[in-house]
């Protein structure tokens, strides 16, 4: 048991804590900030890991974009406040869907533990510097292709939340029938 | 050093959870939070494997800011989706989604 | 060798019959007269090429076993050679079927005047000739078989000829269904005994099959064809086509009762006789199907309101009396007492349906009140019918009394020495000598009956009576509940009185119309069938036939004659007095009724068999629609499933994507499990 | 000269596709200019069919190196008679279009489909590759169909859409299980040559019984073998008449061929552990289709349920695992080809002159309407029911003759049970022909007893109704006539000297079981 294992261990069941609560919560509100908890405390483990910067982009992005956005659209569909069993499945299948999670759960672990083992290593997340280096050096193309996707998905974004409602219903209903 | 066991078994729970939230939840919103979750499981399996394995080139860490990234686009266009489809039909409830108005 | 080249006059006995039967159909269109001269001249080249093969045979000269198409290539150690055997029986015979059937050639040109299809009933005389030919020469099971199928075939069309009448499509259909329903134990036999010797010659199985250590086999194997042969010849149980196929024309009758089909039977068992001498289960079951046959026949013939088949029953008789002289052979002994029967048989019986044919036409029918006092109006036949007529009851010095008695003392002489099969056979000789001489009689005082008056009344009423039981098997293949709900014998297409009546006038009209007697060569043909049955017991002294006429039993054959003139006599009695001369008119209403339908047998074939095979027949089909259903539905099964699974797939997404998960983690599972 | 091996498919082909692409086009070519082209077509297949079949020629390239592919394509003794037989009808079957082209589709496309059928199953009969071998037998389906679903009987169209899915279903599951059959074949002898399968392979009997056993059942659906037979008689009621002529003369004989070419030879051990199986099924299937036959009412479907009876010789023949069974079963083929091309060429033409072939319904003689059909339709019939003389008989009785010596290694008692049964198979054969031949040959017009049972116990109308009138329709005149001619006279030329079809086969079939000394 090393001090990253504790610290790790730490955030990680914050994490994980909050994240089951952010699914299961029947406050629809709730379930965003649940989530953003979660998503601190991942960024909490990545800073445990070395790797400072993307703890920062996750804050940063994640928990300073993403989820506003998601209380936002929540405001927008006009969510109840308060307890609601409306956004639930039946009973049977939150059941059903809670064995398929464990088993995943179960799978993923015994995959990925049994193939890359127990060791206890050293974390080397290394500079931010050499970091930024490869960044703009190796991985440059791929990068600028993501700045054009998230154009992309921003004038997409855009695009669909400026139709008008009749058009709306008329490609709703066009693909429907 | 680190057990390389705990973050493994946090990206198995992450992702888990995130099954859960898509299948269990019927609110579109909702589903929207446990596809992040189950990106985040992602992204904390390339970080882990960046940074205790040999990664000159920083892969791991490259690859987890270009999945923000990614995320990010995805869910400004899917929230865009859900409130159109919120506009169109008055709810978004995934359990009555394709279903004959 | 005086054989010329590869030509064999065996050959040609058989080539020259089908040529007629092919030539007649591809060459001729309109014209009798041509279809005539084909006729004729392929009868007598054949009759030509015969006699010479009997003279070859004579001097040694013929060639024992000549091929034919070549041997068949069977790809192993089997052997088709598929020759044929010459020996002096087979080439006698041949030389009577020959004569035999220029006979009807001849006649059937004047008998069929008017008919349009003439042409037709030519060539299928030719060609059923030279299946029978094939059959007598044939020195392998496989041409055997070849000839006696295609006899069954021209014996279905000849009875059939003239098929605008239901019944006489029924015979015809009749006939070929139940000879073939015999052949299906005749093939597995002749099939049974080929295989064993692994080769289709007749010589290789005799050989093969006389060495012992088989004798189950060999009886299965008789029995078998014995089976076969009861159906081609018309033995017990399988008599009953014979007289329905009287629907044929006279001249047709003449050619299946007197030379060919009937007759093929006894060719076929006399081939084989050696086998069949071994195998006592076999001698048994022939002994008690002949002594069955010819005494029942015997009982029929003299019940018959038709004088036609009257003879047509006369010939099962005698028929059986040929097999009960094959059944009674010793071992080591020739079948030549059967094969003389069956020579002075095809000339009489020809003779006979001859004559009656040539009366039917003057009087126009055959039934007993039209026959009754026939020969009185119209003497010019009675010679032959005279002597036909005595032949066929077997009154020395007549052919049918030589070969008959020849039989007869052989098998008292087997009997006293002790053969169990001889006795059985000597006791149905005696009986059937003693009814064939009863209905030889009661015919002959029919035919010379003095009062004529009342008759034109009677025959309209008794015209029909005659009829095939008019149960039609076809119907039954048609429809099943109609049949059963109407019961076997209504008929609703009875014959008014007045279509009776138009049918007598137009017969008379036709008899008008035709010259009174055939021609100048069915004439001379005629008088040499009645010369050769006169004579014909002389072929006895002949070389040629081996049989023992020097010490027969006088006093037994004074005795047969003795009983023979007892009977004669009370048949006289019984006719005294009777419309027509009739004597089987004293015989109770019932019996005879009874008797103009075999006894029923009719009956029996539609209830044991048609009815049950069609009633199988239905349900097989029935079964296979169930079968055919149930490959439609495993279709609309397959198509309601994926229906199923589709809605269950639509109904919710949410429902659809944990389903999905679900899969996706199993396989995942199964993957990591079993890697 | 190996050219004509590839003519003698290819050209048929190619027409076919040609003269199928040319009705798309926009200017349609006439009906003569079509009936000349696939005539031309067939006449030069034939031709080169026949020069192959005359000299033999070995045509052996390399093709697909990849999956070991060869375009290897001979003729020997087995396959000799079947391309004879091929190429003569497809010349027939065009010849015959020019007398009854049925509608449903332009000209183009129904000559197209007959090319296609005959190019390809010659290029079957042809191929000595087992892969080439399925692709050749694969071509000729979906022209079938075509030929089924689009120019069949007009009067049912439901009817006729299902006989012919029913049909490319049931076949195309046959091909699956007969690719699947090859390909184990194939890979667990290491050659798809079948002139080097032909010698045997040396494969552990396990093996062969179950390579054996999926390709029979593949081959037996396209044969057909009872109980696998339902689809035949649903595609030839409904087919045209030239479709009818090429199943039942061709698609049928390719299923035999198959089991030949795939099962016997290649397979011995495996065959002889199925072959019980299989001589009891045909078996079956003849007392199966004989008892149909006898209370079937349409005549096209008697005729096809005949043909499975048929057939059941011909598997018994096989089934009896000696030279001279696959002798009896090879000529078995032939003659039931060329019969049953007679039967339902006069059937068909029957039909359409009659509007349908319920034989219930009353008609006049037909010896007296139409005398010619009326004579073939007696060979055809008599030939059906095994008489010597005509080609069905040698099949038949030799079939018995191998099934009652069936090979040593066979239950020698069941085998003669089966003979026995077989025999009382021909007669059954005999009741149904006869009882088409009483109901149509010499009809039953005279009294009017052949009414259908519903109307039994109505009055019968008056003899001059329009019901009973005589309906006097020509004769078979022209092409009809020629077809019917060449057909008839080929049964009687095969049926009176059997030695030469005999000989041909003789010598491969004693190299199979040469190869084959255990």
């Amino acid at each position: 048991m090393t001090t990253h294992d504790v610290f790790f261990t730490i955030v990680g069941v914050i994490c994980a804590a909050s994240a089951l609560l952010s699914v299961t919560t029947k406050h629809l509100v709730h379930a965003a900030l649940w989530l953003m908890v979660a998503l601190v405390a991942l960024s909490g483990c990545y800073l445990v890991l070395g790797a400072e910067l993307v703890a920062l982009v996750n804050l940063l992005i994640y928990v300073g974009a993403i989820v506003v956005l998601v209380l936002f659209a929540l405001m927008l569909t006009r969510a109840p406040i308060g307890r609601s069993h409306e956004h639930d499945t039946s009973l049977a299948q939150r059941a059903a869907s809670m064995v398929l999670c464990a088993a995943t759960t179960a799978l993923l672990a015994a995959v990925l533990i049994s193939g890359l083992g127990n060791n206890a290593v050293r974390v080397s997340a290394g500079s931010t510097h050499t970091l930024s280096v490869q960044l703009f050096g190796t991985w440059v193309w791929p990068f600028e292709m993501l700045s054009l996707l998230l154009v992309a998905a921003l004038v997409g974004a855009l695009a669909v939340s400026r139709l008008p409602n009749a058009a709306i219903a008329r490609t709703e209903s066009g693909e429907g029938s | 050093m680190i057990h390389l066991s705990l973050p493994l078994a946090l990206v198995a729970a992450l992702f888990g959870i995130g099954l859960y939230g898509v299948v269990a939840r019927r609110n579109a919103v909702l589903v929207l939070i446990g596809v992040e979750l189950m990106l985040s499981a992602a992204g904390l399996l390339f970080v882990t494997a960046g940074t205790t394995m040999h990664d000159p080139m920083r892969g791991g860490q490259v690859l987890t800011i270009f999945l923000i990234t990614i995320a990010a686009a995805e869910i400004s266009v899917a929230l865009a989706v859900v409130v159109a489809v919120f506009r169109a039909r008055g709810d978004i409830d995934m359990a009555r989604a394709g279903e004959d108005e | 060798m005086i054989t010329t080249g590869s030509i064999q006059p065996s050959l040609l006995v058989v080539a020259f019959p089908a040529a007629v039967g092919v030539l007649t159909l591809l060459l001729v269109r309109r014209s009798r007269r041509a279809a005539y001269a084909i006729a004729a001249l392929g009868g007598l080249l054949g009759l030509l090429s015969a006699v010479w093969l009997l003279s070859q045979q004579m001097t040694g000269d013929a060639a024992p076993s000549p091929r034919t198409i070549g041997a068949l290539p069977t790809g192993g150690s089997f052997a088709m050679p598929l020759h044929l055997q010459i020996d002096a029986l087979t080439v006698i015979v041949a030389t009577a079927v020959a004569l035999v059937s220029l006979v009807i050639q001849l006649f059937t040109r004047w008998y069929l005047a008017d008919d349009p299809r003439y042409r037709v009933f030519a060539a299928t005389v030719g060609l059923f000739t030279a299946a029978m030919q094939l059959v007598v020469l044939s020195g392998d099971v496989l041409l055997i078989i070849v000839g006696w199928e295609l006899m069954g075939w021209c014996s279905y069309l000849l009875i059939g000829h003239e098929s605008d009448r239901e019944k006489a499509r029924r015979a015809a259909y009749k006939a070929f269904l139940v000879t073939r329903f015999a052949d299906a134990p005749f093939f597995i036999g002749l099939i049974a005994l080929a295989v064993g010797a692994h080769s289709t010659s007749i010589p290789a199985i005799i050989a093969h099959w006389s060495t012992p250590g088989h004798a189950t086999a060999l009886s299965a194997a008789l029995i078998c064809v014995i089976c076969g042969v009861a159906g081609k010849s018309a033995q017990v149980p399988f008599q009953d086509w014979l007289p329905d196929a009287m629907e044929g024309p006279t001249p047709a009758s003449a050619l299946i009762h007197a030379a060919t089909m009937v007759a093929a039977g006894t060719v076929v068992l006399s081939r084989i006789v050696p086998l069949l001498e071994q195998s006592d289960p076999a001698r048994y079951v022939l002994v008690v199907v002949a002594s069955i046959s010819t005494v029942l026949a015997g009982v029929l013939a003299f019940l018959q309101n038709d004088l036609k088949r009257l003879l047509a029953w006369s010939t099962v008789s005698q028929v059986g009396l040929m097999l009960l002289a094959l059944s009674i052979l010793p071992p080591g002994a020739t079948p030549d007492l059967a094969i003389m029967h069956l020579l002075s048989h095809a000339m009489f019986k020809a003779l006979l349906f001859l004559a009656i044919g040539w009366l039917s036409v003057l009087v126009g029918g055959t039934v007993v009140p039209r026959m009754s006092g026939a020969l009185r109006r119209h003497p010019s036949a009675d010679t032959m019918m005279a002597v036909g007529l005595l032949a066929l009851a077997g009154v020395p010095p007549l052919s049918g009394f030589v070969s008959k008695d020849l039989i007869v003392d052989e098998a008292a002489h087997r009997g006293a020495a002790g053969d169990g099969v001889a006795r059985i056979g000597f006791v149905a000789i005696v009986v059937m000598v003693a009814l064939t001489a009863a209905y030889c009689m009661r015919a002959w005082l029919i035919l010379d009956h003095r009062t004529i008056a009342e008759r034109r009344q009677a025959a309209q009423t008794i015209e029909d009576s005659h009829a095939v039981q008019e149960v039609g098997i076809l119907e039954m293949l048609e429809t099943s509940a109609p049949v059963d709900a109407r019961g076997h014998e209504i008929r609703p297409v009875e014959p008014g009185p007045e279509a009776a009546v138009d049918e007598l006038e137009v017969e008379e009209a036709e008899a008008a119309r035709r010259p009174p007697r055939p021609g100048r060569s069915a004439r001379w043909g005629l008088a040499t069938l009645t010369l050769l049955s006169v004579v014909g017991g002389g072929l006895a002294l002949a070389p040629v036939i081996d049989v023992d006429w020097s010490n027969v039993n006088g006093w037994l054959i004074a005795a047969t004659l003795l009983l023979m003139a007892a009977v004669a006599l009370l048949v006289r009695v019984m006719s005294l007095g009777t419309i027509f001369g009739d004597a089987a008119a004293r015989v109770p209403q019932a019996v005879r009724n009874s008797g103009l339908r075999g006894f029923g047998a009719d009956t029996a074939y539609v209830n044991l068999v048609g009815r049950p095979v069609l009633a199988l027949a239905r349900s097989v089909a029935a079964l296979d629609d169930l079968l055919d259903r149930g490959v439609r539905d495993l279709a609309s099964d397959a198509w309601s499933l994926s229906l199923r699974g589709l809605a269950a797939h639509n109904r919710r997404p949410t429902t659809g994507l944990l389903a999905l998960t679900t899969g996706l983690v199993v396989v995942g599972v199964l993957g990591v499990a079993l890697w | 000269m190996v050219a004509s091996l590839l003519i003698a498919p290819l050209v048929p082909i190619l027409a076919g596709i040609a003269l199928i692409a040319g009705d798309r086009a926009s200017r349609v070519p006439g009906r003569h200019t079509t009936y000349a082209i696939a005539l031309c077509a067939a006449v030069i297949g034939a031709l080169a069919t026949g020069y192959a079949v005359f000299a033999r020629p070995v045509l052996n390239v390399q093709w697909v190196p990849a999956i070991g592919m060869r375009l290897h394509l001979s003729v020997d003794g087995i396959s000799a008679p079947l391309l004879v037989l091929t190429a003569v009808l497809g010349f027939l079957v065009v010849l015959h279009g020019r007398h009854e082209q049925p509608g449903g589709g332009t000209p183009g496309t129904y000559f197209g489909c007959l090319l296609l059928v005959t190019g390809g199953a010659l290029a079957t009969f042809l191929a000595q590759d087992a892969i080439s071998f399925f692709l050749a037998f694969e071509l000729v389906l979906v022209p079938m169909w075509v030929l089924i679903h689009r120019f069949g009987d007009p009067h049912q169209p439901a009817e006729r859409a299902r006989a012919a899915a029913m049909f490319i279903l049931y076949t195309v599951l046959g091909s699956t299980l007969m690719l699947v059959g090859i390909l184990a074949l194939v890979f667990a002898s290491g050659t798809s040559d079948l002139v080097a399968l032909g010698h045997g392979t040396h494969l552990s009997q396990g093996t062969q019984t179950a390579i054996a056993a999926v390709l029979l059942i593949g081959l037996a659906i396209k044969v057909p073998m009872w109980p696998l037979h339902s689809w035949l008689p649903r595609a030839h009621t409904v087919a045209p008449t030239a479709g009818s002529v090429l199943l039942a003369a061709v698609l049928l004989k390719m299923g035999t061929y198959g089991i030949v070419r795939l099962v016997v030879a290649p397979l011995p051990l495996g065959m002889a552990r199925l072959a019980p199986v299989v001589g009891t099924l045909a078996v079956v299937g003849i007392l199966w289709g004989g008892l149909v036959c006898l209370v079937e009412r349409s005549l096209k479907r008697l005729i096809a349920w005949s043909s499975v009876a048929h057939m059941g010789f011909v598997m018994l023949g096989i089934a009896s695992g000696t030279a001279l069974g696959l002798q009896a079963a090879l000529f078995g083929n032939i003659a039931h080809g060329v019969i049953s091309a007679l039967l339902f060429t006069v059937v068909g033409g029957l039909k359409q002159r009659w509007g349908g072939d319920d034989l219930h319904v009353v008609r006049d003689a037909l010896r007296d309407v139409s005398p010619r059909l009326g004579f073939a339709l007696v060979v055809g019939f008599a030939a059906s029911l095994g008489l010597p003389g005509l080609a069905g008989f040698w099949g038949e009785v030799l079939a018995m003759f191998s099934a009652w010596g069936a090979a040593d290694d066979q239950p020698g008692g069941w085998f003669k049970g089966l003979a026995a049964a077989a025999a009382v198979g021909t007669v059954l054969a005999a009741g149904y022909s006869l009882r088409v031949l009483r109901l149509v040959w010499v009809g039953g017009a005279d009294k009017a007893n052949h009414v259908h049972p519903a109307h039994a116990g109505e009055p019968l109308p008056a003899a001059n109704s329009p019901a009973t009138t005589v309906q006097r329709f020509a004769d078979a005149h022209g092409p009809e006539w020629i077809v019917v001619g060449i057909l008839v006279a080929a049964v009687v030329a095969i049926g009176v000297d059997p030695v030469p079809v005999l000989h041909t086969t003789d010598a491969a079939v004693a190299r199979i079981f040469a190869g084959v000394t255990r």
